[in-house]
């Protein structure tokens, strides 16, 4: 029975919510559903964590845990298959909080509330859905679910050039996914040996290793590519900043925090786990990209005036730091790398977060026309300068741990190439610390700019408690790292596997 | 008439059809464009014949074409001239030219 | 208990840092200094229970280098593994002491001098960040540890500095300080990395104990001419230099001043600061590996010394005096760790500049201090605003006076015993480099006693209404200790507690080198004094008359503004702006300019849908044709 | 003489009387009764369609006629999609039709409409050139009538005279491809031709040219395409649909039929590279086209040029996955646009618009019109969790199946132009939604129920059929069910 | 002699298709143009004649030139006021219409000239005598090569036309 697997309910209770959503006739009762349905989500979540680290030790080694296969289309044997390890599962709880978060984050949204929350909802079961899928198609599917709500989200409740933002967010990342699409039917049709039944579902492919090397060549960059624009590679990373900066916060915080991530998590999910044998000839390619992205995002953020802009280029710097993390190809750069999705999301949700409440206050995110806040709204201001910190990668926040696992993890290549690369990449911790500094610093700091702002308030409740939500998870990941640094080693260990085999 | 081979046949069909061609393309009038289209269907009766005259005199299955074109050509004749009628009566001009409200 | 030498600096920040707001300015300061006190009272404990408790010394002799706890904290790999704990030392339970005492004391004094600021709490709470910061970082068992509160005590530095933030003085001095450090923590991190490959370990003990062994197979691995050791040993430094300031990144430690001046004197003279001796003395077994890693160390360390000697005799600030006096003390003990070799007198240098460390955090936390009394009596940074000052401050004239003659390396005080040390080691090592450190040591004296008499000499203002006195008893306390301690510290036997062997080893004092420095010393005060004893115009005479080497040394040199135009004209004009010109026009106009190659394709084909059907048919019987004869060519 | 074999024919049958019936009710019922006939005719084509589903369609096999006239499952599937499409397509149309202008045309325009319907019927399931042209004339001649209807308009008129034209020039050229064919083989039954070894000279490859010349003038193939939007937008907006959708469905499945049966010896040597070409530039121009067009019938038109060229990657793979694809693409491609036109004429019936301005901020005043277009939208976009999304993955599946570099290719360039569809897919949701601080020239108004009824089928279809699977594995089944009347000597 | 009447009776014969059809697109007036149409449909009966396809060749006459031709002329006579001529033709537009129909002919005609056993194929006398009986039987027959289900559909498809032709040109 489909429903007896936990896993479904990722995307049973999105879809439940938007039902009481439509039924939904006024505010209360939807930010009732909203935060209820984002609260239980977050609770599966928790529990689907503890259970799993509980299976785990119980002995359960499976490459995938509460796996289910239901079969759907027949002729192409497209399976609505779910399973989840220990990265899948920590990606989850990502989504979950920022959910959480984010629906704290719009709980005043202006105009059609209802129809907000009907979008972010199913932005959401796209996110849940890719995440539990271990069917190419179903994956594939929902990640198109979750690209689409962006265009009339931000196009709607955006901000700025939004029209134009959200045409170009969308389709750059369609295109992406066009690629993407290309990849997965070359995979499909090569995933059974000859006679063999062909297959969507990842573990199978993997088992059947039938990729021909000489397909392998063509499909894992396209299908890398298609994942990488999501990801925001160098140089198909331009919808991000404006797309961002347009884009109302609860789903800068989702699109940043979450979103990006299928990106990643895609590309050593499909590209990088089914096609090991071009991966590793082909790495260096998307690696000069990758590193490019880095360092070129950082420097890009240290000119920008606009809040979010500066997160935007920020984000292409770090995220451009998870891709070059995976493509080091092994255990301990690739743990930091998802290390570097989680941090990376909750840091990115808490600016975004602390940028729309900025916004919403003073009216404009330009950096020059704001100043001394700390003052105004000591609240949002220290939060602000403990999301900066995590950025900049402190110890005892979350960006630390991260970085550091994908230095260290990328410095035990044995060559020349990775490891100057890798000394490239760490220089971006400095050029990070330049604009994170300086946007505090002119933002916060100093005397107040405007005279109007003196009257501004500091955060509300629910913007406290979306924010706080955000920075003790960072904390916790920051302080206590290894208990997560664990459970994403181990989820590596058949992916590493299968590339050195 | 053993001494004509059935290229002799079908080209004088195909000048006919070509002909046709460029009624329709150079024509200004509708009824003109009307009577070129009947020689491009005509010629492609006059292949039909002839291939199945020449190449396949077991079965008529070429002639049976041709007596049911000439029935479709009737039937698509009477119903462009409705429209052409129609069309006189609402513009009072047949000029295929002036045709161009909608374009691009 | 170890554990809570941590812990409680740690309690304190989260208690402060959340709560604080609520508690008023009273109970806040009480339990800071409540919290350091014990703190400080387990840290003597740890220390005096290492040196004179005798379980921590092996049948040879030696101490034992103990690690009391150790925690994973984060394993990246089988062998390299980040762990949080507790490495017992000389060098570490040395610190364990130094640390304590002056935060407390700065806890102590910050009652007085910090008393109805806004922010108060916030202050008290970064102070208890910074001692946990630091005593994590002094008790690190592991380079990454180390490196981990190397960040913290970095940031906890960037907080204070900016701690009046509404100053933009200070935050850009606060940036300045971060960015500046992370820099040369790149480097730290990079050396880190580098080796941490070759050795497969993050742990000092397992790199220190036996380095040949650990670095034997490595020997061939080389890159652009050095051997990787160097090239890690070097970028190790780098994080060094910049935490202590040494040339060319000492950039920030001046304008670090912004601070409150207890924060000064804790971070930016006694403790944080050194933190880049510590961190060479740590590896040091390493160093030794590598003759060219020392050299460049010293020579380092020479060129620092000398460059803010200088510059401390033309500065105004009297903050800005000190900073440059810590860096080119720092300098000192630097160069003499670059200089220290098993065979020079048994590693001498290594111990004369662990014993610098020590008695120089004593005194220039004192001068700090001091000069935190005047400027809360005459509310100006500047010795343009003080003078005569003697007769209205006693205690602090007498405890400043005491702090310049223990930097100055006059007998009985503190610093004329470890910057002997100093001396003998670096005459040792090579003439020319004892005798280079013999001048700095000359005009350190020099610019002390400049400061001293342009202060509390030169001249009788007129404080009109408003007449400064000494400070209340909160302030006058430290002072008082510390002054203290900076007369009896260089009694110390601590040949016998720190070596670079953890062997005991007893001082000589070698009669030449003394007399000479001592000397040295003697002539260079005497010449301040008759400079600046009272006011004339003899300074302001040689001043035009050196016109150029003044106005540089004013300057600083121009490090600043070379720094200005490297960061502003050069990486920010030259690399950001055109990067992000790029990225908007280039990369992002490719994506539009896919847009607009297909707009101008939709508007160039349209005259193919003309409205005309005989040009419709036209087309059709074209297409038609051509895909026939197409398809025949491509058959041929 | 055996005339039993018309009992095969069921659905045509069945349609025939239902003709005859809507003839009758015509000529003897009081035209003064409002909405009488519509509603006969409706729920007539209602129970129908409803039979043609109830009825055991995989047992439907049968060749009669001496192999003139096969029926097959995938055939009564493809014709049941189409049932249902029309049947949408009436429902939509209801409104129309009641309208004083239709009162003395009404029961010509059901049975023009029918009658084309029965054209394609026989177009889908004849096996004899003769009978399908037949078919092929008799699915496009009533439609230049039904172009002409709306004789108040000028644009109607402009339009059946292009199509009529157009349609004539086209079967002449089709004609004159099937002449050569003739003279090829020396048959027109489909299996015999197949069978027939002919040679590829030039002879065959204009032959195999002119006919999907011809088959291009039905599915609007570029270049054969440039009639389709004049007609479009001039023809009455029930006209248009059902041109849109029906129509180009049909001669989807008769041109697979014809170019895999018939010409299947010469897929990869001749007609493959020809429809590879014209897919691209199907796609292509159909796409650049509508990206400038601000009249939403005329919009729609070149959209559907682009999605026929979609339609034609499920032909190129000559495969019974492909056919199977095919058809399932149809269904959603029906369903998706009669959402799309049933918005359209809901609102040009009320209001007369159809320029995409005045749909600005729609959603304020129509939230459910808007809702129901955005759907579309997507679905014709490929936008999952919607049907569209389902058949564009199948039929690029289907595409790529045969596993040539060059197929991936052309799914490729497929993929990218799908970006550009979206694009101005979006526009329409834009105009709808995003520019919420214009004020509506539509105002708020209901649709009639028939008109909703039409569009909740539509909306129901594009949510649900890609969801469950079971159609799309019933209809490769049937795709795979008898492939003698097909795949007859198909290389692949 | 027989070959020699026949080459002289195709020779008439073509070159009336020809001629007639060029005349038929290139005459400035239209009811001309018509005429010429018919003499071409004539001379098309006629080769049907002479191929032995006697009943095409009067179903030819009967509804070509009888029933098409006439349907013509009466639209031109009501859509054109006597005296109508067409005005020259631009030579842009000969020139676009020339291009097509050569380039037509040249395709159709290289492929048809290609072909050797064209040149040397000869009509045979015919095996199958055709006669009504052998007519009646193929159009009402359901076998191969029998043709009642076109012949039933083709109605269906002239009422189609029927309706549609009156629904649109009545008046109302």
């Amino acid at each position: 029975m489909i429903f007896s697997n936990i896993l479904i309910y990722f995307v049973v209770i999105p879809l439940v919510m938007l039902g009481g959503l439509f039924l939904c006739r006024n505010m209360n009762q939807i930010r009732t559903v909203a935060v209820i349905g984002s609260t239980a989500l977050l609770a599966l979540s928790v529990y689907l964590m503890f259970d799993f680290l509980q299976l785990r030790a119980a002995g359960a080694d499976d490459i995938m845990l509460y796996q289910g296969s239901w079969m759907w289309f027949e002729p192409l044997n497209i399976h609505l298959a779910v399973g989840v390890d220990g990265i899948s599962v920590a990606m989850i709880l990502l989504s979950a909080i920022i959910v959480f978060a984010g629906t704290f984050a719009s709980w005043k949204i202006t105009p059609l509330p209802k129809d907000f929350f009907l979008w972010l909802i199913l932005l959401s079961t796209g996110v849940f859905g890719f995440f539990i899928s271990i069917d190419l198609f179903t994956m594939f599917m929902f990640y198109e679910v979750a690209l689409i709500p962006m265009y009339l989200l931000i196009g709607l409740w955006g901000t700025g050039r939004k029209e134009y933002s959200a045409m170009k967010l969308t389709l750059m990342l369609m295109g992406g996914s066009a690629f993407l699409l290309l990849g997965i039917l070359g995979i499909y049709y090569h995933s059974a040996p000859e006679g063999g039944r062909l297959t969507m579902n990842l573990l199978e492919i993997s088992a059947n290793d039938a990729i021909d090397h000489n397909w392998q060549y063509f499909l894992f960059p396209i299908t890398f590519v298609g994942f990488g624009v999501l990801g925001a590679m160098f140089p198909f990373h331009t919808w991000s900043p404006d797309g961002h900066a347009s884009a109302p916060t609860a789903v800068s915080m989702l699109h940043a925090g979450v979103l990006m991530k299928l990106g990643g998590y895609g590309c050593f999910r499909v590209a990088i786990y089914l096609m090991p044998f071009a991966a590793n000839e082909l790495s260096w390619i998307f690696l000069i990209l990758t590193g490019i992205s880095v360092v070129y995002g950082a420097f890009s953020a240290c000119v920008q005036t606009d809040l979010k802009y500066i997160n935007a280029y920020s984000s292409v710097s770090h995220c451009g730091l998870v891709l070059f993390a995976i493509l080091m190809l092994n255990n301990t750069a690739m743990t930091g790398a998802v290390m570097q999705m989680l941090s990376h999301g909750l840091m990115t949700a808490l600016f975004f977060a602390l940028i729309g409440m900025i916004y919403g206050r003073t009216h404009t995110r330009d950096i020059r026309q704001m100043g001394g806040l700390m003052k105004i709204m000591p609240f949002l201001a220290v939060c602000y300068v403990i999301a900066g910190m995590a950025s900049l990668g402190l110890p005892g926040l979350s960006g630390f741990v991260a970085e550091m696992t994908i230095f260290v993890g990328s410095f035990q290549n044995s060559d020349f190439f990775h490891r100057a690369f890798t000394i490239v990449a760490c220089s971006s911790i400095v050029i990070t610390a330049v604009y994170i500094l300086r946007v505090v610093g002119k933002l916060l700091f100093g005397p107040v700019q405007d005279e109007h702002h003196l009257q501004l308030t500091d955060a509300t409740w629910w913007e406290r408690f979306s924010t706080i939500t955000l920075i003790v998870c960072v904390a916790g990941i920051g302080c206590f790292p290894n208990w997560i640094a664990g459970l994403l080693h181990d989820s590596f260990i058949p992916i590493i596997e299968v590339l050195t085999k | 008439m053993e001494k004509l081979p059935i290229a002799l046949y079908i080209i004088p069909s195909l000048i006919m059809f070509c002909c046709g061609v460029y009624g329709f393309i150079t024509r200004k009038n509708m009824i003109a464009i009307l009577i070129s289209l009947e020689l491009m269907l005509n010629s492609v009766d006059i292949n039909f014949v002839v291939f199945n005259r020449f190449l396949y005199p077991g079965q008529l299955e070429g002639m049976m074409f041709t007596l049911f074109a000439i029935a479709i050509a009737a039937a698509e004749t009477a119903l462009a001239i409705a429209i052409i009628v129609n069309i006189f009566r609402a513009v009072k001009n047949i000029d295929i030219r002036d045709l161009n409200k909608m374009k691009f | 208990m170890s554990i809570f030498i941590l812990c409680i600096p740690l309690f304190m920040f989260l208690f402060l840092g959340l709560v604080g707001m609520k508690l008023s300015h009273k109970l806040t300061g009480f339990l800071g200094c409540l919290g350091m006190g014990a703190c400080l009272t387990l840290c003597y404990i740890t220390s005096f229970t290492y040196f004179f408790g005798g379980d921590f010394v092996n049948e040879a002799g030696e101490r034992i280098q103990s690690i009391l706890w150790n925690t994973t904290w984060l394993q990246f790999t089988d062998h390299l593994v980040i762990r949080l704990g507790f490495l017992l030392d000389p060098i570490s339970a040395m610190m364990l002491v130094v640390i304590p005492t002056i935060s407390f004391m700065v806890h102590v004094y910050s009652l007085g001098y910090m008393e109805g600021e806004k922010g108060f709490q916030r202050y008290y709470a970064f102070l208890s960040l910074f001692s946990f910061s630091m005593l994590g970082l002094v008790v690190a068992t592991n380079i990454f540890q180390m490196y981990i509160f190397w960040e913290l005590v970095g940031a906890s530095s960037y907080l204070l500095i900016g701690f009046f933030y509404k100053l933009p003085s200070a935050v850009s001095a606060s940036k300045k300080a971060f960015i500046v450090t992370r820099f040369a923590d790149l480097g730290f991190l990079v050396g880190i990395l580098i080796l941490s490959y070759y050795t497969k370990t993050f742990n000092f003990l397992d790199m220190t104990s036996n380095p040949e062994g650990v670095f034997g197979s490595f020997e061939g691995a080389t890159f652009m001419g050095a051997s990787v050791l160097t090239w890690a040993l070097v970028l190790i430094f780098m994080g060094g230099m910049g935490k202590s300031a040494m040339l060319p990144l000492h950039i920030w430690l001046p304008d670090a001043m912004e601070g409150p001046t207890p924060v000064s004197a804790l971070i930016h003279a006694a403790t944080m600061v050194v933190a880049g001796v510590y961190l060479v003395a740590r590896l040091f077994p390493l160093y030794l590996l590598e003759e060219a890693a020392l050299t460049i160390i010293t020579v380092v360390g020479c060129l620092t010394a000398f460059y803010a000697a200088v510059v401390a005799c033309a500065q105004v600030d009297i903050k800005r005096v000190l900073a440059f006096s810590t860096i080119s003390q720092i300098a000192f003990m630097i160069t003499s760790l670059g200089v220290a070799r098993p065979e020079i007198h048994e590693g001498l240098g290594y111990m004369a500049s662990m014993f610098h460390l020590f008695t120089h955090a004593m005194f220039k936390a004192l001068l700090f201090l001091g000069a935190g009394a005047l400027i809360h009596a005459v509310h100006s940074n500047n010795y343009t605003a003080m003078g005569g000052l003697r007769k209205y401050m006693p205690v602090t004239h007498v405890t400043f006076l005491i702090g310049c003659l223990a930097i100055a390396g006059i007998w009985p005080f503190a610093g004329f015993f470890s910057k002997d040390e100093i001396l003998s080691a670096a005459y040792g090592n090579h003439w020319f480099w004892g005798l280079w450190l013999s001048m700095v040591a000359g005009l350190t004296a020099f610019y002390m006693f400049r400061l001293y008499y342009l202060i509390f000499w030169w001249k009788n203002p007129d404080f009109g209404h408003h007449t400064p006195h000494d400070p209340p008893l909160a302030m006058k306390f430290p002072l008082i200790f510390l002054a203290a301690v900076s007369c009896v510290a260089g009694f110390i036997p601590f040949g016998h507690l720190v070596t670079w062997n953890r062997e005991p080893y007893t001082i000589h004092i070698d009669p030449v080198v003394a007399a000479s420095s001592l000397g040295i010393a003697i002539v260079a005060i005497l010449l301040a004094t008759y400079m600046y004893r009272k006011e004339n115009p003899l300074p302001d005479k040689l001043a035009n008359t050196f016109h150029g080497l003044w106005t540089a040394a004013h300057h600083r040199f121009y490090w600043d503004e070379l720094y200005l135009w490297i960061t502003h004209k050069v990486i920010f004009n030259s690399i950001c702006k055109p990067i992000a010109w790029f990225d908007r026009h280039i990369i992002d106009g490719t994506m539009d300019g896919f847009a607009r190659v297909t707009q101008w394709a939709s508007c160039s084909i349209r005259g193919l849908q003309s409205g005309n059907v005989q040009t419709y048919v036209w087309i059709y019987l074209i297409g038609a044709l051509l895909m026939a004869t197409v398809t025949w060519l491509c058959l041929l | 003489m055996d005339y039993s074999q018309f009992l095969v024919m069921h659905q045509e049958i069945g349609l025939l009387v239902l003709i005859l019936l809507i003839f009758l009710f015509d000529t003897f019922s009081s035209r003064q009764v409002p909405r009488g006939l519509s509603m006969f005719s409706v729920c007539l084509f209602g129970l129908l369609t409803v039979g043609g589903f109830v009825f055991p369609w995989d047992k439907a096999v049968a060749s009669a006629f001496g192999g003139m006239y096969v029926t097959s499952p995938v055939m009564v599937a493809i014709k049941n999609v189409l049932n249902v499409g029309v049947f949408i397509v009436l429902l939509q149309s209801m409104n129309w039709a009641d309208g004083e202008f239709m009162r003395i045309r009404r029961g010509e325009f059901y049975e023009l409409l029918l009658i084309t319907l029965f054209g394609m019927y026989l177009m889908i399931s004849a096996r004899h050139f003769l009978l399908f042209i037949i078919g092929l004339e008799t699915a496009s001649l009533p439609l230049a009538a039904l172009v002409a209807f709306d004789k108040n308009r000028y644009e109607s008129h402009e339009a059946a005279v292009k199509y009529i034209l157009t349609a004539v020039f086209s079967s002449a050229i089709f004609m004159m491809g099937l002449s050569f064919v003739y003279a090829l083989a020396g048959t027109l039954y489909f299996n015999d031709i197949a069978g027939a070894c002919f040679g590829g000279d030039a002879m065959l490859i204009v032959a195999v040219a002119f006919v999907i010349a011809g088959f291009g003038f039905k599915l609007s193939l570029v270049p054969f395409h440039l009639w389709t939007a004049d007609v479009y937008q001039g023809a009455p907006t029930a006209v248009t649909s059902y041109l849109s959708v029906i129509s180009k469905g049909a001669a989807a499945f008769s041109f697979f039929v014809v170019m895999v049966q018939v010409f299947g010896p010469f897929y990869g040597k001749i007609w493959e590279w020809m429809l590879y070409a014209l897919i691209i530039l199907t796609i292509t121009v159909g796409n650049l086209f509508a990206l400038r067009q601000k009249n939403l019938k005329r919009f729609l038109a070149f959209s559907s040029i682009s999605q026929a060229g979609y339609i034609m990657l499920g032909v190129i793979s000559g495969s019974a996955q492909g056919l199977g694809s095919l058809i399932f693409y149809i269904l959603v491609y029906i369903f998706s646009n009669l959402a799309a036109f049933g918005v359209i004429s809901s609102i040009e019936n009320k209001t007369g618009r159809v320029d995409m301005d005045s749909y600005n901020n729609l959603y304020s005043t129509n939230p459910r019109l808007a809702f129901t277009m955005m759907l579309a939208m997507f679905s014709l976009a490929g936008i999952p969790p919607f049907a569209g999304f389902f058949s564009k993955f199948f039929i690029f599946s289907a595409a790529v199946q045969p596993g040539t570099p060059a197929l991936y290719i052309l799914t490729l360039i497929a993929l990218i132009n799908t970006i550009i569809s979206l694009y101005y897919y979006l526009l329409v949701v834009k105009a709808m939604f995003i520019k919420n601080q214009e004020e509506c020239v539509i105002p708020a108004f209901r649709s009639t129920g028939s008109e909703r009824l039409g569009m909740w089928i539509c909306v129901a279809g594009i949510i649900f059929v890609g969801l469950f699977s079971c159609i799309y594995n019933s209809l490769i089944s049937a795709a795979q069910m008898n492939t003698e009347y097909i795949f007859t000597l198909f290389a692949n | 002699m027989e070959s020699v009447g026949s080459i002289v009776m195709y020779s008439i014969i073509v070159a009336a298709i020809i001629i007639f059809s060029i005349l038929t697109v290139t005459t400035r007036r239209i009811l001309r143009a018509a005429t010429y149409l018919l003499f071409t449909l004539f001379a098309t009966a006629g080769l049907y004649f002479m191929l032995d396809y006697e009943f095409l060749g009067a179903v030819q006459i009967a509804v070509y030139a009888g029933g098409i031709v006439v349907l013509v002329v009466f639209s031109i006579l009501l859509t054109s006021k006597p005296g109508d001529t067409s005005s020259k033709l631009t030579s842009k537009k000969r020139v676009v219409g020339l291009a097509a129909s050569v380039a037509s002919l040249a395709v159709l005609g290289y492929a048809i000239a290609s072909r050797c056993d064209f040149w040397s194929t000869f009509v045979k006398p015919s095996e199958t005598g055709f006669d009504m009986h052998l007519l009646g039987s193929m159009l009402l027959g359901t076998g191969k090569y029998q043709y009642l289900l076109p012949f039933e559909a083709v109605s269906v498809l002239l009422l189609a036309c029927i309706i549609g032709g009156v629904v649109i040109a009545r008046k109302r």
